[in-house]
């Protein structure tokens, strides 16, 4: 099987187990989206994908090869591209340089596509990432996020702030991402946003998959139930 | 005259030689490391320990690999838990400083000599000076070359300040947070052994001759700030300071005169910094 | 008052057993107390000559280990009060000598601390500074007692005629009264008003000047007091060991200052002293046996302690002291009526303007915003809002204009007095005290930040509250863990925090940078409902928000920016119809 | 540049101590000085008091350097009063006693120095010090030294002046330079002179001495300059000397500056236009540097090449003790000379009761002392001994210029 798998995972912060039994597979050039409420555990579950956090059970597949257990930079070496939730930009140092490090292989078309899905972040390259705004350096991260993933991008609630009208954008570049057979998996609040994009959803609450399925038109109604409670 | 702007070269060369190392080690990484001095005797002691097994020139590189095994060993065990605690890693290294200089001193009490390759003075504009001494200005000139081109031409630089200000974030973007660490603190050690070494011939080598080299080192690296090129300005404000007090009056007062110095400077680099 | 806290009672919720501020520093006296009954002679007169150790490591722990600035150079204040003595002792009788050495060597070393301190704190020094400076200071002393040897006698130093009586006990004694004043009066400090402000100092000395708080201040006297207490410790040094040598001035001396305080533990005066006598004990008893090993190991003592102890040895009490022992908790009680606010305009800015090198993020033609009203800041991604809320707390200083903040021009003013002329401002990502517990923030929020007299001797227990934050803090958990850490806290958690701090020191202006970040909706409400009580009981409240229709349900005014410039202001409704509105920011238009 | 040894001071924490003040043994000693009487028992029990009784044995306190920036000088000193202490037991001991040494380690620094003499004095109960300390380190016990009333024989070549009714100095003093420096000019040829030492009293005491004896003998003093301890690059040093005409150098430089000091000199091709008189270079040190210290003079009381029979004898005794261990030099023999001193003094008293000792010391004379005979001046409580003009070979290893038998320690203190 090709993409990612998460099969039967478990994680937590020490002791705490945060999430359990979480189960899910993105096939290449499909968008997996997970909603839930705050502190269910989403962000939690993603970095126990990307080996910030030790698997108390389960295991990670990429395209088949497991890569649980693995360091965190090894696994992105292999293709997975990882938007942290957090500020997760250098801003000490240029827009240009924060793209330049992040750049696997020597090869930079992907990000000059996406350079021109967010046209703003060209225009700011000599800038220190810091003085950017909080939507530009959502943007920074998301250019930076899906040019260098070459199997898989994991998005962390990468609108979080960005103004409605942007969405728009966002949405774009994600699908072009996806089109060239990228897996792609986001957590969102957004449901506007994700919801459009979206393949499969999974909603989670305290740490489980409590729902899970093809995005059809009746999705919206059966994720809101869980959001609202 | 020749001579006396030859002195203060030279005063300026052991500088940069002292403070290379610790450059690397605070303006990449915030880290201040005391400990610094103690890797340069370190060096100095492997330098006379090869000499009975080899050329001089091959303990040098010896004692600059040796030491820097011994950086990338200790950034494992000590260092990598005090990153971004930048005053403990003060007096962490402070003590490991103290650690090494007592382990060392319990075996050697100290006082051993080494020549240099060459000892003979050279004649320079009718005046003799060390040739030694100007092979030392000559490697602390190229030294600062070196490190310029990596300034300025790699990357290598970046990556390291990325994986300071945000480790989770540069393994998030596929670097190898732990070995740019390692190599970091290791390069900074190596240059330590190498500067240690190179300077032996100079001194008496003793197990407390470190701390003569981490003040001037230390407040250079101060001075010199975040990056590396700042330790040629830095070394030249102090060691010219120090040249110029040591003609005009004593070697106390020119000591005095360089910590003034180096306390105005910090004040105004600190206040221009905005930070 | 029960009533008025809806039936909750602090004093029932407070655990019998109290830790009082004095426990640490009187078991330590206590014991010292009753060590000549214990020990022989020689081992009474090796222990009397290292209260002044203790005192010194004292002072660095109020110094470093309660307001965060390590001091490297803490033996140049030491020495200047040994030589100071000798000097004394050398030039007059005994008596007036003395005298004259205590208060010259306390007066030297305190003018020295406070051109450091001058030269090393403000809004814009790195926190390094102070130890580069006192670095310097230290080796530079020491060259100067050796270079001035017709002055301080060289290498030799100024040897002392014996001035403590001979018998040991008495001159035990002596040394111990001292040392207990200064360590009760230091005790006294830190647990006062001024030290909990101390703390937050440390924790974070630019958030605490957004209180109203001049940490320059705190952190200058805090270093002087600490200067004057550890010359005052060189001058008992000189008395007991009857020589001034320059190895009491220099780095090194600093350094195993700095030693003894962070093995003993540097967060409590108490530990810190007991540091200094216990490795100062130690190193005699075993000097004798294994003096080289006893070095290396005590390096190794060091390294194990920076690393994995920060509270020093004395971290078991710490734990066991937190476990058993919580501290008495603040009794909230709810405010009186707030003063009446004034009315009309809160802030009117003309020509104001902000650029960061070539980028001009602010640069609006006329705002204000009124007392009275809740007053909504709205704007797409990086169009200046953050700036402008920057801006009215004094943060930037270099900004152009014309600024009016309550009646009064507020460009140029340091931040603290800014906050003094009533603003409060809450940050975006939430900045609370981490180390101090959840009823100490709360009160350093609503603390008058001008420091008095009694500020540096008395602790509150009891601190007025506006009953609208109380419940605010009650419903949200806050006022069930008051004795926590805040840093404890989970992220929501600390936002409310943070919003109780601001809103509990009923100011006149409140500035909110997205207070509602990543919450629920009813948590949104509950703040909201707090915000528009809070304007119209006629304070102004300016609030940056991205949810229009949370902005709908509180705001009476709307302010849009947009790339700097105020592009609309106005009301909600005329605010939403607004051509340009519509188009820049709720992406509807064409 | 900026060089004290501050990082050096290591061992503060070891010692740290600082001079308590002395309890039951002070007035216990005290009142035994003046008559024997009973010793006082209450205070301290540890306290053995020095008293009249032939059968206590001599207890001597040795304070030396065992750690710390001078670390270097203290072993060799434990080394040679081990040795003194066995051939003094082997040849019978003290009044039918073995002699007792108990050996402290001053830190290199008055505060240490001062705890390791309030050791000695309170909790071993010595009844008698010796000291090869810096003059700094004997600064900082000697109050304590007065109050204890026992004699003290102090080891190391010193400033001079330093005088107390129980106190004996075997070991240099400037004065006894004079000889030296007048020979240096003349027999060697120095004519302009540069002094070089470090900044702090010893130096400062001895230049403006030794000024005076080269002027008398026709020389020319040309400049002088004292540096920080820690300092290791004297090439503005050296050029102020070649710029004033110097044709020799005096040094006044201890510890690890001293070789630097060689170094630089050689370097900067000013050993082939300057002579040089080290006043520190002992015969280890030269020893240590090796072909550095070739044709460097020294001037010293004893030198491990010194021609007697006990010298000889000696030598050989220590060589067979320690073979590894460094070479004699006048600081080591002198402390040796200090406890056979001590012990000759006890052995002529038949008691090691202070005031009897003291007595016995004041005019004792050894004559067969390895440095040559030696005489402590009844009047001055300095020695009279051989002075040594040297010159180091291409190993480090001093020869013999010249020896000037009783040079006098002169003026220093009236009793």
């Amino acid at each position: 099987m090709t993409g990612l798998e998460v099969e039967h995972l478990g994680t937590g912060y020490g002791t705490t187990q945060v999430v359990t039994d979480v189960s899910l597979s993105v096939e290449p050039g499909q968008i997996v989206a997970i909603f839930g409420r705050n502190g269910v555990g989403k962000t939690t579950l993603l970095r126990g994908i990307m080996g910030y956090l030790p698997l108390s059970c389960g295991r990670v597949l990429l395209d088949g090869e497991p890569i649980s257990g693995k360091r965190t930079h090894v696994i992105v070496r292999a293709g997975v591209g990882y938007a942290a939730q957090e500020r997760s930009i250098f801003s000490d140092l240029t827009v240009e340089t924060n793209l330049k490090l992040a750049r696997q292989g020597g090869d930079n078309r992907e990000e000059e596509a996406m350079l021109n899905c967010f046209p703003r972040i060209r225009e700011r390259m000599t800038q220190k990432a810091g003085t950017l705004s909080g939507g530009e350096q959502k943007m920074l991260i998301a250019v930076r996020t899906l040019a260098n993933a070459s199997r898989v991008a994991i998005l962390d609630e990468i609108v979080e702030g960005v103004q409605p009208g942007l969405l728009g954008m966002f949405q774009e570049a994600v699908r072009r991402a996806s089109s060239r057979g990228l897996s792609i998996l986001l957590v969102e609040q957004h449901l506007n946003y994700a919801l459009p994009l979206a393949h499969d959803f999974i909603v989670m609450s305290s740490g489980r998959v409590v729902e899970a399925g093809p995005v059809t038109g009746s999705s919206r109604e059966q994720i809101e139930r869980h959001l609202v409670l | 005259m020749t001579i006396t702007i030859l002195n203060s070269f030279f005063g300026v060369a052991v500088l940069i030689l002292s403070a290379a190392g610790l450059v690397v080690v605070f303006g990449l990484m915030k880290v201040v490391n005391f400990a610094h001095g103690e890797a340069m005797m370190l060096g100095a002691y492997v330098a006379l320990i090869a000499r009975d097994w080899m050329p001089f020139w091959l303990g040098i590189v010896v004692a600059g690999i040796g030491i820097g095994v011994l950086g990338v060993v200790i950034e494992r065990l000590l260092i990598r838990r005090l990153y971004r605690r930048i005053l403990d890693t003060i007096l962490a290294t402070w003590g490991l400083g103290l650690l090494i200089r007592e382990l060392i001193g319990a075996f050697d009490p100290g006082y051993s000599s080494l020549d240099a390759p060459f000892d003979a003075p050279v004649s320079i504009l009718g005046s003799d000076f060390s040739a030694y001494r100007l092979f030392i200005i000559a490697f602390a000139a190229v030294l600062l070359t070196a490190m310029w081109v990596i300034e300025r031409f790699t990357s290598l630089g970046k990556t390291v300040r990325a994986v300071i200000s945000d480790p989770d974030l540069a393994r998030g973007i596929g670097i190898n947070v732990d070995r740019v660490y390692a190599l970091s603190f290791g390069t900074g050690w190596l240059l330590a052994g190498v500067a240690g070494a190179l300077l032996a011939p100079m001194v008496t080598i003793a197990p407390t001759m470190g701390g003569n080299f981490l003040v001037g080192g230390f407040l250079t690296t101060i001075l010199a700030g975040p990056t590396l090129l700042g330790i040629g300005p830095a070394a030249g404000l102090l060691g010219g300071t120090g040249g110029i007090f040591a003609t005009i009056a004593d070697a106390t007062t020119a000591s005095i005169a360089v910590l003034v110095v180096a306390m105005i400077a910090m004040k105004i680099k600190d206040s221009r910094s905005g930070r | 008052m029960k009533n008025a806290l809806n039936g909750w009672s602090f004093a029932s919720a407070v655990p019998i057993l109290n830790s009082p501020w004095w426990r640490d520093p009187v078991c330590l006296l206590i014991i010292l107390a009753a060590c000549p009954f214990l020990l022989d002679s020689y081992r009474v007169s090796s222990l009397a000559s290292y209260f002044p150790y203790a005192m010194a490591a004292s002072a660095l722990a109020l110094v470093w280990g309660y307001c965060g600035i390590l001091a490297l150079g803490q033996a140049a204040f030491f020495g200047l009060g040994a030589y100071a003595a000798a000097k004394g002792i050398e030039s007059y009788p005994v008596a007036p000598g003395l005298v004259a050495g205590i208060f010259i060597g306390c007066a030297a070393a305190g003018a020295l601390a406070w051109i450091l301190a001058r030269v090393s704190f403000g809004v814009r020094a790195g926190a390094f500074l102070i130890s580069v400076m006192t670095f310097c200071t230290a080796v530079a002393f020491e060259q100067l007692a050796l270079k001035f040897t017709s002055v301080t006698g060289g290498q030799n130093g100024i040897p002392l005629d014996r001035v403590l009586p001979k018998d040991p006990l008495l001159s035990y004694y002596i040394g111990f009264v001292v040392f207990a004043m200064l360590l009760l009066g230091m005790a006294v400090i830190t647990r006062s008003n001024l030290g909990r402000v101390i703390a937050s100092v440390r924790d974070d000395s630019m958030r605490i000047r957004f209180f109203g708080t001049n940490a320059e201040l705190v952190q200058r006297r805090v270093f002087v007091l600490g200067a004057i207490v550890t010359a005052f410790a060189g001058v008992l040094d000189a008395l007991y060991s009857q020589i001034a040598a320059p190895d009491r001035i220099g780095f090194a001396f600093s350094t195993f200052i700095v030693l003894w305080c962070a093995i003993g533990g540097r967060n409590s005066l108490a530990a810190a002293a007991f540091g200094a006598l216990l490795v100062n004990m130690v190193s005699n008893e075993l000097s004798g046996i294994f003096l080289d090993y006893w070095q290396i190991l005590l390096a190794l003592i060091f390294i194990i302690v920076v690393m994995f102890l920060p509270d020093g040895l004395y971290w078991p009490i710490r734990v066991l002291g937190s476990r058993l022992n919580a501290p008495r908790p603040l009794q909230l009680e709810p405010a009186v009526a707030s003063s009446s606010h004034p009315e009309g305009p809160a802030f009117v800015g003309e020509k104001l303007i902000q650029r960061f090198g070539s980028f001009t993020a602010l640069d609006v033609d006329r705002v204000s915003f009124d007392f009275g009203h809740v007053t909504a800041l709205i704007g797409p991604n990086g169009a200046g809002k953050s700036t402008l809320i920057a801006f009215l707390s004094g943060a930037l200083s270099d900004a152009h204009g014309k600024a009016i903040l309550v009646g009064k021009e507020m460009l140029g003013i340091p931040i603290w007095k800014v906050a003094r002329l009533g603003v409060k401002r809450k940050f975006q990502n939430p900045r609370v005290f981490e180390s101090l517990s959840v009823a100490d923030n709360l009160f350093i929020g609503a603390r008058d930040p001008k420091l008095r007299m009694r500020d540096w001797l008395v602790r509150d227990q009891c601190l007025p509250i506006p009953e609208d934050v109380m419940s605010l803090a009650r419903q949200h958990g806050l006022l069930a863990r008051l004795n926590d850490d805040a840093g404890s806290l989970a992220h929501g958690q600390k936002q409310f925090l943070e919003v109780c701090m601001v809103l509990g020191s009923q100011s006149q202006v409140v500035l909110l940078d997205e207070p509602t970040a990543g919450m629920e909706s009813a948590d949104r409400a509950a703040i909201g409902q707090v915000l528009v009580y809070l304007a119209r009981s006629g304070a102004a409240v300016l609030i940056v928000e991205h949810d229009f229709d949370f902005v709908r349900s509180i705001a009476d005014r709307i302010l849009v920016l947009d790339q700097g410039a105020l592009i609309a202001d106005g009301t909600v409704s005329e605010v939403s119809e607004d051509r340009k509105v519509r188009d820049l920011y709720l992406g509807e238009g064409g | 540049m900026l060089k004290r040894n501050t990082f050096a001071v290591a061992t503060v924490a070891a010692g740290m101590l600082l001079a308590a003040c002395s309890s039951g043994s002070t007035s216990g000693t005290e009142s035994a000085s003046t008559a024997a009487s009973q010793p006082e028992t209450a205070t301290s029990a540890s306290m053995a008091p020095a008293s009249m009784a032939p059968s206590a044995p001599l207890k001597v306190g040795v304070v030396t350097s065992l750690t710390g920036p001078a670390a270097i000088y203290g072993p060799p000193v434990q080394a040679t009063v081990e040795l003194a202490m066995k051939q003094i037991n082997d040849l019978g001991g003290v009044n039918g006693q073995p002699i007792e040494i108990i050996i402290a380690d001053d830190g290199s620094n008055p505060t240490t120095g001062a705890k390791a003499v309030s050791k000695l004095l309170e909790q071993d109960g010595v009844n008698a010090l010796v000291a090869m300390t810096d003059s700094a380190t004997r600064e900082g016990f000697i109050s304590q030294v007065e109050e204890s009333g026992i004699p003290f024989v102090y080891t190391t070549l010193y400033e001079g002046g330093a005088c107390l009714p129980n106190m004996f100095v075997i070991g240099e003093v400037p004065a006894q330079y004079d000889p030296i420096y007048k020979s240096f000019v003349t027999d060697v040829g120095a004519k302009k002179v540069f002094f070089i030492g470090h900044d702090y009293v010893w130096p400062q005491t001895v230049f403006p001495l030794a000024q005076k004896s080269i002027e008398s003998a026709g020389g020319k003093v040309v400049g002088q300059e004292l540096v920080p301890f820690g300092t290791s690059d004297f090439g503005a040093i050296l050029k102020k000397a070649q710029d004033a005409g110097a044709d020799s150098i005096v040094t006044g430089l201890v510890g690890g500056d001293f070789g630097a000091f060689v170094k630089n000199w050689r370097q900067s091709g000013m050993d082939k236009s300057t002579k040089q008189l080290s006043l520190t270079m002992t015969d280890d040190y030269a020893q240590a540097l090796g072909a550095a210290a070739a044709g460097i003079y020294g001037g010293f009381g004893y030198f491990a090449g010194v021609d007697t029979p006990a010298n000889k004898a000696m030598i050989a005794a220590y060589k067979a003790a320690n073979p590894d261990a460094f070479s004699q030099n006048t600081l080591t023999e002198a402390t040796y000379d200090g406890i056979q001193a001590l012990a000759k003094a006890a052995n002529a008293a038949g008691t090691t009761e202070a005031s009897a000792l003291i007595k016995a010391l004041a005019g004792i004379q050894l004559p067969d002392s390895p440095r040559g005979a030696l005489t402590i001046d009844a009047k001055t409580h300095h020695a009279t001994a051989t002075m040594h003009l040297l010159v180091a070979d291409e190993t480090g290893t001093y020869s013999l210029v010249k020896a000037f038998p009783d040079v006098s320690p002169g003026e220093q203190c009236s009793f």
